[in-house]
């Protein structure tokens, strides 16, 4: 639909032989935030390397506010204001933590004014402006995730795609990264936040998708779920 | 008679980590993605080496024995991705995995094909995996799932005390998880198994004790009800 | 060994120092980078400095040629890149071969082109003559080919290190695939890697020319020299192949006048020693 | 039918002498041969261990050096050939003991080294090698009083090591230890972790490549009874290295057809075309670019699909190769 900020249909997708997307259909609203479910390994991840055109999907097609970008190389998708927070960071480890911001920076689309700019981002995460001249590869777990989050808003996007980004952080640094989505959410932004923790995404999401093992098991709006009582951790658990 | 028993610290994967496993368990390793799981495994078979600790295995101590004698010690393991020769056939496959604990696989002068005791075992072992129907075909034109079953058959030709099982049930469909699952489940006793594992509806079953890593630490260790009713696990599997 | 004999000799090794650091620079950067073992590199030097003479011969001024031809060396390396090394992207093997091949061939029309006789190309008139440094005389030119290295160095550094282009550079190195992501054109910036690269290598044959002469077989005297120093320096690292370029040179004149005949093996033992002892090279980063 | 083939490129080999017309002929079937047994041996590392080499040509040229060294201090053949072996196989020895410190490219650029240092003593230690002008010795040997001088006794000669050295592939090949090598080509990991010493395993092949590299070049010394800087040049290394590669690497007929192929473009071509260096790097391209696994390989491929669209119904697709991964 014109109004998705981002959207995969039917979808199937393989690395090597190992099928890993089934049919996987998946819709971000213009200004919502979906939550994206799943446990290890039930393809949260692949599919958001299907949406940023790291995986090329054998079936299906991937849209960016309607517009078809299939099969289309990273850097062009990027273009069209698609961010991603990947999994495990992936900061440029022996760039320094300017660097990392700086080769990212990219003005919005549209001739909009920049949102986000060094000066911008270390306003939002203090830390970075501090520990600026570092190398990246020095930095803590979750010092490493703020500079992931703020080198995809460098690009200034339309809609940010996060990979569990509260992997690995201790909880209070977890509180921070929550508290700094629903920031960006309220700013206008579309967000897929991929997780295995469901308390955090139910605490935030407006929709929810869960997978498991490489298909759309549940998915509806979070209201929808709630009232139809479902429990994510029975679908995420590991009872 | 203690088995494995390994401490070491100091890398930036895995910070001191200890674990012991008895003889003829079937322990469940478990713990999110960078957990070090992976990188625990790379240490017992020393294809990582520790900076710190030491690694007995039925009470040796192998911390220094080089990574390829250790095999000949009686650890076997699998793989995550899978690593196994393409252009060979399944029976090749297991040739070589039986040929490598073999003073045989000197020798530049015998015919391997002609090797009539190693292929009778090569065959008894695919037989094991339900696979020596496809013992000529060409490993590349074999599915995802049966390769699964080849990278089981090759450590298990290896005829290990431990076998070390890396997600073996990872992306894989429903029926071949079932076909995986009963192979695994049929392992005699006298092996003891450590395998890591995300699906939990396969792995719980078959865990006796169960390890939840995070960050390179042990945070949990016990048996299966103990370890879902901690409230780390739920902390770190559901934020609870 | 006299005192003005050792000068002399040490004003040669920086001379050799400072060819070698501009040719091994780029063959580090293509190689450390875009781990594309470039076997045509030799022949980037070797061509640069057959085309500058040409164009001297046509009248062009010293420094122009050796800026033009540098430059046309640049785009034939980015054709090669593009046409070729791009689609075998990945496959090591296929470039070892397919750059060796492609040296011959340059080797051939060098030799039907230029004929096979030695081609020496003037001193700049500017620097023709000797500088007085501290009372010993040194011939001008010598001198100014080490201090274009060591500023070559410089900009090198400053362009990687200081720049937002190196910057996007070195991320494409990190995590090609996140770099992509990001929204940088990995390709493209590749691209332009591999034409500097060659760049250098074209400038170098030509500023060596006056010093070297050129003639067939230079390319594959110059490749060799250029391994030893990325294999002693570190793949990827400019100060490694600073540091190896001058103890190249210093060796290859040193050893030449100590030992005439082992020369060349001299040259080579201080890259069995660092094999031997740190594989990576001095200045290099460990493997993984 | 393989059996016929096989049969009759033999018979056709052996009886060459008979046949080609000419002591010009006869001498470029000789180096055909001498080239092929050259190919073999690189092709153990390059194809069947997975170990590209750019310094081979060092090795050869130890062996021709070496051999030219005792012939020319006046000892027996017999000497001559087991001196210059042994020579060569400790030159192996250190050759493969470095180069094994690199990994991959690493591998590559030191044996490009290694090779140069050969080249450099070859060239400037005179005293050894008497530099750019060589070495001439004068005479081939006569094994059991057999005189080598002719050129078809010495084709002769040389086809009876060829065969030996097409027969040790063979064997190799089919071996418990050719599998390991070929092992540790393909899964250098897994062949650790089922028990086998990768090393060492690379160690003895880059040995036994060494070995035929030296019979070569032993058998080039025999047969050009002169030995200078250019046979052990990066050139050189690098045409023996296309022989492989052109014909088809880990394939026993590869490097011959290689060397046949780069031999006669080398000669024959050479008559008609002024610069074959040209044509010999396009080949190299053209190889690598449109028939990577190499002539023999990949006309074997080519053959099997024209029949296979010739049959009516041919058999399902195989998947795409290519590693499970997450």
């Amino acid at each position: 639909m014109a109004n998705d900020a981002l959207a995969l249909s039917e979808i199937d997708a393989f690395y090597g032989d190992s099928h890993v997307l089934h049919d996987v259909s998946l819709r971000l609203g213009d200004g919502r935030l979906l939550g994206l479910l799943g446990r290890n390994g039930a393809g949260k991840s692949s599919s958001m390397h299907v949406a940023v055109g790291l995986l090329p999907p054998r079936r299906g097609a991937v849209t960016v506010y309607g517009r078809q970008v299939t099969g289309r190389a990273p850097e062009a998708i990027a273009a069209l204001g698609v961010a991603l927070v990947p999994q495990g960071r992936r900061v440029f480890k022996s760039l320094t933590v300017r660097e990392n911001l700086a080769v990212a920076g990219r003005r919005p689309r549209g001739g909009l004014p920049m949102l986000w700019t060094l000066e911008t981002v270390a306003t939002l995460f203090p830390r970075l402006r501090e520990r600026g001249k570092q190398i990246a590869g020095s930095l803590s777990g979750g010092e490493q995730q703020m500079l992931a989050i703020g080198r995809a808003l460098m690009s200034n996007p339309r809609v940010l795609l996060m990979d569990e980004p509260s992997e690995g952080l201790a909880p209070q640094i977890v509180a921070e990264v929550m508290s700094t989505i629903r920031r960006l959410k309220a700013e206008g932004l579309s967000i897929v936040l991929v997780e295995q923790n469901a308390k955090l995404v139910a605490d935030v999401a407006d929709d929810i998708v869960i997978l498991n093992s490489g298909r759309v098991v549940v998915e509806g709006s979070a209201a929808d779920l709630r009232r139809r009582g479902i429990d994510l951790r029975q679908h995420l658990g590991i009872y | 008679m203690r088995n494995l028993d390994k401490s070491f610290g100091g890398l930036c994967v895995t910070a001191a980590v200890s674990l012991s496993v008895e003889p003829g368990e079937r322990r469940l390793i478990i713990g999110p993605n960078g957990a070090g799981k992976t990188t625990l495994f790379n240490l017992i078979t020393g294809e990582l080496s520790p900076d710190r600790g030491a690694i007995t295995l039925f009470d040796r101590d192998i911390t220094r024995v080089p990574s390829h004698r250790r095999f000949h010690l009686g650890i076997a393991r699998t793989y995550q991705i899978i690593t196994l020769f393409q252009g060979e056939t399944l029976l090749r496959n297991v040739t070589l995995s039986l040929l490598g604990l073999s003073r045989l696989r000197w020798n530049p002068f015998v015919r391997l094909g002609r090797q009539e005791g190693l292929l009778a075992r090569a065959h008894e072992t695919l037989a094991r995996v339900a696979l020596d129907h496809l013992a000529e075909r060409p490993l590349a034109q074999t599915s995802y799932g049966e390769r699964r079953r080849v990278e089981i058959a090759m450590a298990l030709a290896q005829n290990p005390r431990i076998l070390l099982l890396d997600e073996p049930f990872a992306g894989l469909s429903i029926e071949e998880r079932r076909d995986v699952r009963r192979l695994v489940t049929g392992i005699p006793r006298d092996v003891t198994i450590v395998m890591i594992e995300h699906d939990m509806d396969v792995a719980l079953d078959f865990a006796e004790r169960i390890t939840v890593l995070h960050f390179g630490e042990v945070v949990v260790e016990g048996t299966r009800a103990e370890v879902v009713a901690h409230p780390r696990t739920k902390e770190i599997y559901l934020g609870e | 060994m006299d005192m003005s004999l050792t000068l002399v000799l040490a004003v040669n090794s920086l001379t050799l120092g400072g060819l070698l650091f501009l040719l091994s620079a780029g063959f580090s950067l293509i190689f450390g980078l875009m781990k594309i073992p470039n076997l045509t590199h030799g022949s980037f030097f070797m061509l640069g400095g057959y085309v500058a003479a040409s164009l001297i011969g046509w009248g062009v001024d010293f420094w122009s040629a050796a800026l033009l031809s540098g430059l046309l060396v640049a785009a034939f390396g980015g054709i090669v890149e593009r046409l070729i090394l791009r689609r075998l992207a990945g496959a090591e093997l296929a470039q070892v071969l397919v750059t060796l091949g492609l040296s011959f061939m340059v080797a051939d029309v060098c030799l039907t082109v230029w004929t096979g006789d030695p081609i020496r190309i003037d001193t700049p008139s500017a620097l023709r003559g000797a500088t007085s440094v501290l009372g010993v005389a040194f011939p001008a030119y010598r001198l100014a080919i080490s201090v274009i290295a060591v500023l070559f160095a410089a900009a090198l550094w400053a362009l990687l290190d200081q720049t937002r282009l190196g910057a996007m550079i070195r991320a494409g190195v990190d995590d090609p695939a996140m770099a992509r992501v990001v929204g940088i054109r990995v390709s493209r910036l590749f691209t332009l890697v591999f034409c500097l690269g060659a760049w250098l290598a074209g400038f170098a044959g030509v500023i060596g020319g006056p010093i070297l002469s050129v003639y067939p077989g230079l390319d594959q005297e110059m490749l060799p020299l250029a391994l030893v120093v990325v294999i002693l320096g570190g793949s990827g690292s400019l100060l490694g192949s600073l540091v190896g370029s001058f103890i190249v040179g210093f060796l290859y004149n040193f050893g030449q006048a100590l030992f005439p005949e082992l020369a060349y093996v001299v040259l080579f033992l201080p890259m069995l020693v660092v094999l031997v002892l740190r594989p990576q090279g001095l200045f290099g980063r460990q493997a993984g | 039918m393989k059996r016929v083939v096989v049969a009759a490129a033999l018979a056709s080999l052996a009886t060459a002498p008979l046949w080609v017309g000419g002591t010009y002929y006869v001498n470029i079937a000789s180096q055909i041969l001498i080239a092929a047994i050259f190919a073999l041996g690189i092709n153990v590392l390059v194809g069947y261990a997975g170990l590209v080499t750019l310094g081979h040509a060092g090795l050869f040229g130890i062996a021709a050096y070496a051999g030219a060294r005792l012939m020319n201090h006046g000892h027996g053949h017999v000497v001559v050939a087991a001196g210059a072996l042994a020579v060569t196989l400790v030159g192996a020895a250190v050759f493969a003991a470095l180069a094994l410190r690199g990994e991959g490219l690493g591998f590559v650029m030191i044996t490009v080294a290694l090779g140069q240092i050969v080249w450099g003593v070859a060239y400037r230690w005179i005293s050894i090698t008497n530099g750019d002008n060589g070495i001439s010795v004068s005479g081939r040997p006569s094994p059991l009083g057999l005189s080598l001088a002719s050129p078809a006794n010495f084709y002769w000669a040389t086809f009876v090591v060829f065969l030996a050295a097409v027969a040790s592939m063979a064997i190799f090949v089919a071996s418990p230890f050719g599998a390991s090598v070929r092992g540790t080509r393909d899964q250098p990991r897994r062949m650790n972790a089922l028990g086998y010493h990768v090393w060492m395993i690379r160690f003895l092949a880059f040995l036994f490549s060494g070995f035929w590299s030296g019979v070569a070049g032993l058998l080039y010394i025999y047969y050009n009874q002169f030995v200078g800087p250019q046979v052990v040049a990066l050139t050189a290394s690098a045409e023996a290295l296309l022989m492989v590669i052109s014909g088809g690497a880990a394939t026993l007929l590869g490097p011959i057809a290689g060397a046949m192929l780069v031999v006669i473009v080398k000669n024959v071509a050479s008559a008609y075309i002024e610069r074959w260096n040209f044509v010999l790097g396009a080949i190299f391209v053209a190889i690598v670019v449109f028939m990577p696994e190499g002539l023999v390989p990949g006309t074997v491929r080519r053959w099997r699909g024209a029949m296979a669209a010739l049959r009516p119904r041919a058999a399902p697709a195989a998947p795409a190769p290519g590693g499970g991964g997450r």
